[in-house]
């Protein structure tokens, strides 16, 4: 399973790091990390999503390019358990 | 079917981890998924049930009873339990117990995929 | 039930929160169970700073010392201490460096990843 | 007992904590008391994030509302914005940008600064 | 002689403020000073008499117990203590009044100097 | 009366900013805040002040050069009541 990196903390730069040197991520941000910038790791062709909910409440969706797939909680859930969870949240 | 474990770590209101969490565990519920969530640390404060604010129409209590009433199992550390005043749990919601880390343990035993907040 | 490798994330610093601490105990109740989980510990970022030489330990010592008779070492990201201008000279002996690709290798080795 | 007049910084963005409500709440609480205090309200750092025009303000709205009134602005420090990537077009429109300097100046002429 | 105002937002244990909160309010006490506090969001969980923690000999209920027996003046947000199902401070060690945001208003009036945590 | 940042947060490094702004700025490192550097502050001559439990309970003691005052919560006392408050705790 390829590793999804769940970013939502300040913490969550840790995460976007290793994210970088992952060959196998995907990126997933929630809470306080839709507000991190995921281009770099998006223009290399991995996966980043982010939860809608969190980034409409936060006015950022106009922020995300089409690299980046806005997702539910149910959408989150398949991604979870179709990875394996690398937490930064 | 497959087991989602959660760990959270922070308490009602003051940050959203408490809502992400309750989020998530009801999605996973709703797909028929097992989830298995272990309060630590300030954690422990979520469940109190005697939280009422008027500017809120379900409070954070009523969102765990009705992960508890869906079939989540919910364990709370007794020893932050009791560091945090909180005898026991004695005042909390109904089907969350009070365990300790072997509880948490099990559930990395038995998660398939786990998620931390 | 089964074993799992569980790979325990540092990101905070002593002492503005206590997950620096309360990490190792989670940690040591991971290895502790009818499973007996093992573990991998690696500090990143801000977390690094409990690496440090002179951190009081009062609070984990414990820990540490059960952790360590398990066989584990700390890991701090390279990366991590050169952003903060920590040098090796600077750390705890029972701290190991370890590069930012060495710790994905390490979160592709986990069944499991928390941070703390 | 006296009236004084107070700075309140802002420095958490919405959503993770609920610093940048309850810190309106309080600024309410301070201006409606006996002494009627009076209240700078002023947005630095990640707390900048608030003053997008997009943010859902349902929860702060009524201590927003009872600030307005009181002829209060909410005043984003121009450098946070900046590093942020926020341009002016992306406030909304009773945010006042200030720059680095003005907010020393609204320190200076604050009796007690409280920071949330 | 002069008073010290305090603002504390944050709980027991899980970050270091309430600590510093109240080391700095010791030290002012014994100083001679006057010191105000106000516990704010989760500020208001550090009075719960009922803490226990093997691990340490003081706890900190006792701090802020040992600041009200120097004088100190210790009010907590009643809305918030509602919220977080403490009900009306009903658990809270001797001396901590519970009130609301007029009461920091007043701290606010009185304070030579505020410090918020 | 002179302000004194009170830094002991991430929030801090806004507090910082300003003290590099503010002519008449002092400076108060406590908690989290002592990792922060001060450096730039303490070389334009401003006073910059540490309080050393929060110090020395990190290890940090020896990165402190003679530009940075240790002092205790008595002397903590002293300066809040000698400077307004400018508080990033």
């Amino acid at each position: 399973m390829a590793n999804l990196y769940l970013i939502g903390s300040p913490a969550g730069r840790n995460g976007l790091e290793l994210a970088k040197k992952d060959g196998e991520a995907a990126v997933l941000l929630i809470q306080d990390g839709v507000y991190l910038d995921a281009s770099a790791i998006a223009e290399t062709g991995k996966k980043v999503y982010a939860l809608r909910k969190d980034a409409e409440k936060r006015g950022l969706t106009n922020r995300f390019s089409g690299s980046v797939e806005l997702i539910d909680y149910g959408k989150l859930v398949d991604l979870i358990f179709a990875h394996k969870v690398i937490n930064f949240a | 079917m497959a087991t989602l474990g959660m760990l959270l770590t922070l308490g009602p209101f003051q940050f959203e981890n408490w809502d992400t969490a309750a989020s998530i565990a009801e999605a996973a519920l709703d797909k028929g998924h097992e989830v298995r969530m272990f309060l630590y640390l300030d954690g422990v404060y979520n469940p109190i049930k005697h939280q009422t604010f008027p500017d809120l129409s379900v409070m954070p209590k009523d969102r765990f009873a009705a992960l508890v009433e869906k079939g989540a199992t919910i364990i709370a550390c007794g020893v932050c339990v009791n560091a945090r005043g909180l005898e026991k749990g004695k005042d909390y919601i109904d089907g969350v117990k009070v365990g300790g880390l072997p509880d948490f343990a099990e559930i990395i035993g038995e998660a398939d995929a786990l998620i931390t907040l | 039930m089964a074993q799992k490798h569980v790979l325990f994330t540092f990101n905070n610093a002593p002492y503005g929160s206590i997950w620096y601490t309360e990490g190792l105990r989670a940690a040591v109740g991971a290895t502790s169970g009818i499973d007996e989980h093992t573990v991998d510990l690696v500090y990143l970022g801000d977390g690094v700073y409990f690496t440090l030489k002179d951190v009081d330990r009062t609070d984990s010592a414990r820990y540490l010392g059960t952790l360590t008779k398990g066989g584990y070492r700390l890991k701090a990201e390279r990366e991590s201490l050169e952003a903060r201008g920590i040098s090796a000279a600077d750390l705890a002996e029972d701290v190991e460096v370890i590069s930012r690709a060495d710790v994905v290798e390490l979160v592709k080795i986990a069944d499991l990843t928390i941070d703390f």
